[in-house]
């Protein structure tokens, strides 16, 4: 869910890289504190990057026939936290602008918003609150719900810049909301399938591992 | 007769452009030892990966039984069903967590009942010599377990001609020994085989016919009794000459060895020559050194 | 990542990143300066041109970049043409045209702008352009790392995807996305290895506590940014000129 | 005299349990081209990150010019500056978006001043030949360039001695001499090799002294001249005869071939073998045939 290189007004844009800004910023400071104590996670952090850049990239087979893209929001926060994901987040849509041209510089701060600090939070918080419930339906409603998160904060974003014109912008929120969800409500479901096929494999695969991250630590806790 | 597989003047080109087959047209008959020779980035994995479908020729034809090629989803499933193809990176192709459950892959798949993809996955296991590694996590396998478990993992579709992209990479003498088995076994079921390689001396060796891969061009294919005739074009594309052959030359140049075919291994060089040469008499000596000739046999080195 | 292979050997390569991206900020703070649709299509009609005739870009290679981004453009904009209220329900927003005029203009000036940028300038110059400018080392590293295994990890996750349609895993919906789920589970699995090799790597070359390379410097650094500043400033003087 | 790096008793346990090194010492000369010969899992990884105080033994000593390893932070950085270890996978190596970076890394990690390390990168990609692609981005460079950058990235910090772990692997023909041709410039200009490796036949051909690895034991360390006598031990561990050593052993129990040292590569063997034999002359046949012996050497084939 992508806002494009200059498709938000001046006011907006700027609004929105000052609402990220300080998460990125305390994001970037607890990162070098992690980093300081655990430096061998410097190129699992970079590498993870480079990971989800790719799994944004992967075409997702869709239920309604068409394809679309995972955001992996959701599996980034189960697998680094919240926190961590704002810096990660902000380098994989750095990179998506300048080298897919997809997304762009003057609309960072709004997609950093919506992909890097709504999205994962809600995700990590759904994780959180469901746990109990069993590991693969709460990592699959931290999924679908990190998905279906940033499309409505996209829906949103854009109901602000661009109020209905009789409805204000209550109306335009309806509107772009109606219309994202034909496409983005399956979708999230798929997401929410996805990464329970992942985590699924991935226990079974790479459970040393995981022990390190809040994933597994949710798990040992339980 | 009918090939298999035919390719008819296959052109690709990568989305960026670049030329990847420039042109490339041969055929492969049932039931034979193929092998694809070029060097590193010559063209050999881009032109197995258009003979089951993977990739689709910008222009040319391919052919499978006679019948062209049918991109449909269910085509595609039919052909890569009947080719089968081992990519060179066991890691990119070993994606389920036991070995068992990667060789069932294709299989399920397939859709077959559950009873034959188990008795498939044990007879492919089994083919490749693996069967007591069936429950083994995928990472604790040795590289040429591995390799061998991709091998099975496309045996278990049963298919006619299985393709391998460079499957002696990184494998030492006696795990590449084992490997050269599993495909004479293969071979001696019947099962046609294309291998890509660049490794002259085992081509030399093992194929009954090769295809000569040079910068995207199919420029040459022969029986491997006829490498000799085929010097200058092999060079051309920057392939040595097999060690046996060169040195079989050589040797039968100086008078050293005959043989009723040219050798294609090393063992078969040594039958080729003359067993122990017994030194002359000395009556048999003189004489030779009155004709001025030295003794054609040099003396054994103590 | 076919912008940073065009980047790569664009005209423009050795001009000071600086001085490239100094003026492609500038574009950017024109085209959302800018209030009339003339001026934003104009702005994006010279932005085109001077990556393909200034940079050395093909056109036809500019086009296929450019058709995506553009593409979603035409297609984002719809949306701005119907209003919705629960009294009337769905019709023509009476300021449509005007509004999505705006959006067309901007957002295609915008994403010329920033084309420049990207397609004469490769993203590991920037990396340079953004140490000097005290980017916190922690963002940088990551991006060093993130930007290195993205081409191992794209060849990857190409040569499983190959191998599982080898072997029919993409044969119906569900099958593709168990497929999926196990292509990027191993993926995942080859995150920590791939980690773990590098920073074997970089310790094995005493680089345990930092990533730290040589930039190529640029020719003619105060020359490319003096050409850079005048270019940007009579960006901006139209653009503002024409508000007036 | 002393050597340059010396291992004792060397024993290592991955943290799970595995031995990987059970016994291992040996010694490398200064100025030599050693190769470490061993199956694949034989432990020659394990061993060679040892050398640069990567991995820390168990137990058992390493010394570098008779000082015992130090492995405190600055210790280790010495070590690193003098050792260099190129590893088996350039895509684990090279950290850096172009060529040039990569190789400016290892300097600028020693704490030398800009115009030395530009100087520096600029020599290292001159030796391997990489001049010219000094600005590529990584990712553009084949699989043999990329071996080379590696080994630039590794020189570049001008170090006594290089590891070079399995480098030909991956590798075709003209690939490997390209690189064989920079490894034996190295060693011209007085830098020492240790190269690992499963290719006998290479082993045989470019090394002065060669230690045998098999599943952790350092089981042999001879020259190689000496490898006729080491041949139990070898096929213990798995290791063929090299094809040359094996043709020369059968052509000279013949009487067909003798030199004054043993041939290590196939060039070699071919001008230990006599020029042209001469067909001997009617009355020698006669002569030799009455002796009951058969004409030593057999016609040229047609």
């Amino acid at each position: 869910m992508h806002i494009m290189e200059g498709f938000l007004p001046l006011p907006h844009a700027l609004a929105w890289t000052a609402a990220s800004a300080p998460a990125l910023l305390w994001g970037t400071v607890k990162l070098k504190q992690r980093l300081a104590a655990a430096p061998q996670e410097r190129m699992l952090l970079g590498v993870a990057t480079a990971f989800a850049f790719v799994l944004s990239a992967l075409k997702l087979p869709s239920l309604t026939g068409s394809s679309s893209h995972p955001t992996g929001v959701g599996l980034g926060a189960l697998l680094f936290g919240p926190l961590a994901m704002v810096p990660v987040a902000f380098v994989v849509l750095t990179f998506q602008a300048l080298l897919l041209a997809h997304g762009g510089l003057t609309t960072l701060g709004a997609n950093l918003f919506s992909m890097g600090i709504a999205g994962p939070g809600i995700a990590y918080l759904a994780f959180r609150l469901l746990r109990r419930l069993g590991l693969a339906p709460a990592v699959f409603a931290a999924a679908a719900l990190g998905n279906l998160t940033t499309y409505v904060v996209t829906a949103l974003q854009l109901a602000l810049a661009f109020p209905d014109a009789t409805g204000g912008v209550f109306a335009a929120f309806i509107k772009f909301a109606g219309i994202f969800a034909l496409t983005q409500v399956p979708l999230a479901l798929v997401e929410g399938m996805l990464t329970v096929v992942i985590v699924n494999a991935l226990q079974r695969f790479n459970a040393e591992e995981l022990r390190l991250l809040p994933l597994g630590q949710a798990r040992e806790s339980n | 007769m009918t090939p298999l597989l035919e390719a008819r003047h296959l052109r690709y080109a990568y989305p960026d452009g670049r030329q990847a087959l420039r042109d490339c047209s041969l055929s492969i008959a049932a039931g034979s030892r193929n092998v694809l020779l070029g060097a590193n980035g010559a063209g050999k994995t881009t032109l197995l990966q258009h003979f089951n479908g993977l990739l689709r020729p910008t222009s040319g034809e391919l052919r499978l039984d006679g019948q062209p090629f049918d991109y449909s989803r269910a085509g595609l499933a039919a052909l890569r069903r009947r080719v089968g193809l081992v990519f060179q990176n066991p890691e990119a192709q070993l994606l389920a967590p036991t070995v068992a459950a990667d060789v069932s892959f294709g299989p399920l798949n397939l859709g077959l009942p559950p009873a034959e993809v188990r008795q498939r996955t044990a007879f492919a296991l089994a083919a490749v010599g693996l069967t007591a590694l069936a429950e083994r996590p995928v990472q604790h396998l040795s590289h040429g377990q591995k390799k061998r478990a991709c091998i099975a993992g496309v045996l278990a579709m049963s298919p006619d001609l299985i393709l391998l992209d460079e499957p002696m990479a990184g494998l030492d003498a006696a795990m590449q020994a084992e490997l050269i088995a599993v495909l004479d076994r293969l071979a001696a079921e019947g099962v046609s085989l294309l291998v890509s390689t660049h490794d002259v001396d085992f081509a030399y060796r093992w194929a009954d016919t090769l295809y000569l891969l040079e910068d995207g061009c199919c420029t040459a294919a022969f029986a491997a009794d006829a490498w000799p005739e085929q010097l200058a074009v092999l060079r051309a594309a920057g392939q040595p000459q097999p060690a046996v052959l060169s040195l079989y030359q050589q040797l039968s140049e100086r008078g050293l060895a005959a043989a009723p075919r040219l050798p294609r291994s090393f063992d078969e060089l040594l039958a080729a020559l003359p067993r122990k040469a017994a030194a002359p008499c000395e009556e048999c000596s003189e004489c030779l050194e009155k004709s001025g000739l030295s003794a054609p046999v040099p003396a054994t080195p103590t | 990542m076919l912008i940073d292979s065009i980047a790569a050997q664009s005209r423009w390569r050795r001009v000071s990143p600086a001085a490239k991206t100094g003026f492609a900020l500038a574009g950017l703070l024109a085209a959302l300066l800018a209030d009339s649709a003339p001026v934003t299509f104009g702005l994006a009609l010279a932005f085109a041109l001077i990556t393909c005739y200034g940079a050395g870009v093909p056109a036809r290679l500019w086009l296929r970049v450019a058709c995506l981004p553009l593409g979603f453009l035409a297609l984002g904009v719809l949306p701005l043409a119907f209003s919705w209220a629960p009294a009337t329900g769905w019709h023509w927003a009476p300021d449509a045209g005007t509004r999505m005029a705006e959006v067309l203009g901007r957002a295609a000036a915008a994403s010329t702008a920033l084309l420049l940028l990207v397609l004469s300038t490769p993203l590991a110059d920037l990396f340079d352009l953004l140490r000097r400018m005290r980017c916190p080392t922690v963002l940088l590293d990551v991006m060093h790392v993130a930007y290195r295994m993205l081409a191992v990890l794209s060849v990857s996750t190409a040569d499983m995807q190959r191998a599982q349609a080898a072997r029919l895993g993409h044969v119906s919906t569900w099958h593709s996305l168990r497929s999926l789920g196990l292509l990027l589970a191993c993926l995942l699995c080859e995150t920590w290895r791939r980690a773990r090799d590098l920073e074997r790597a970089a310790a094995a070359r005493n680089g345990a506590d930092g990533l730290r390379f040589l930039s190529a410097t640029p020719a003619h650094p105060w020359r490319d940014a003096s050409i850079a500043l005048v270019a940007s400033s009579a960006l901006l003087a139209v653009v503002l000129g024409a508000r007036l």
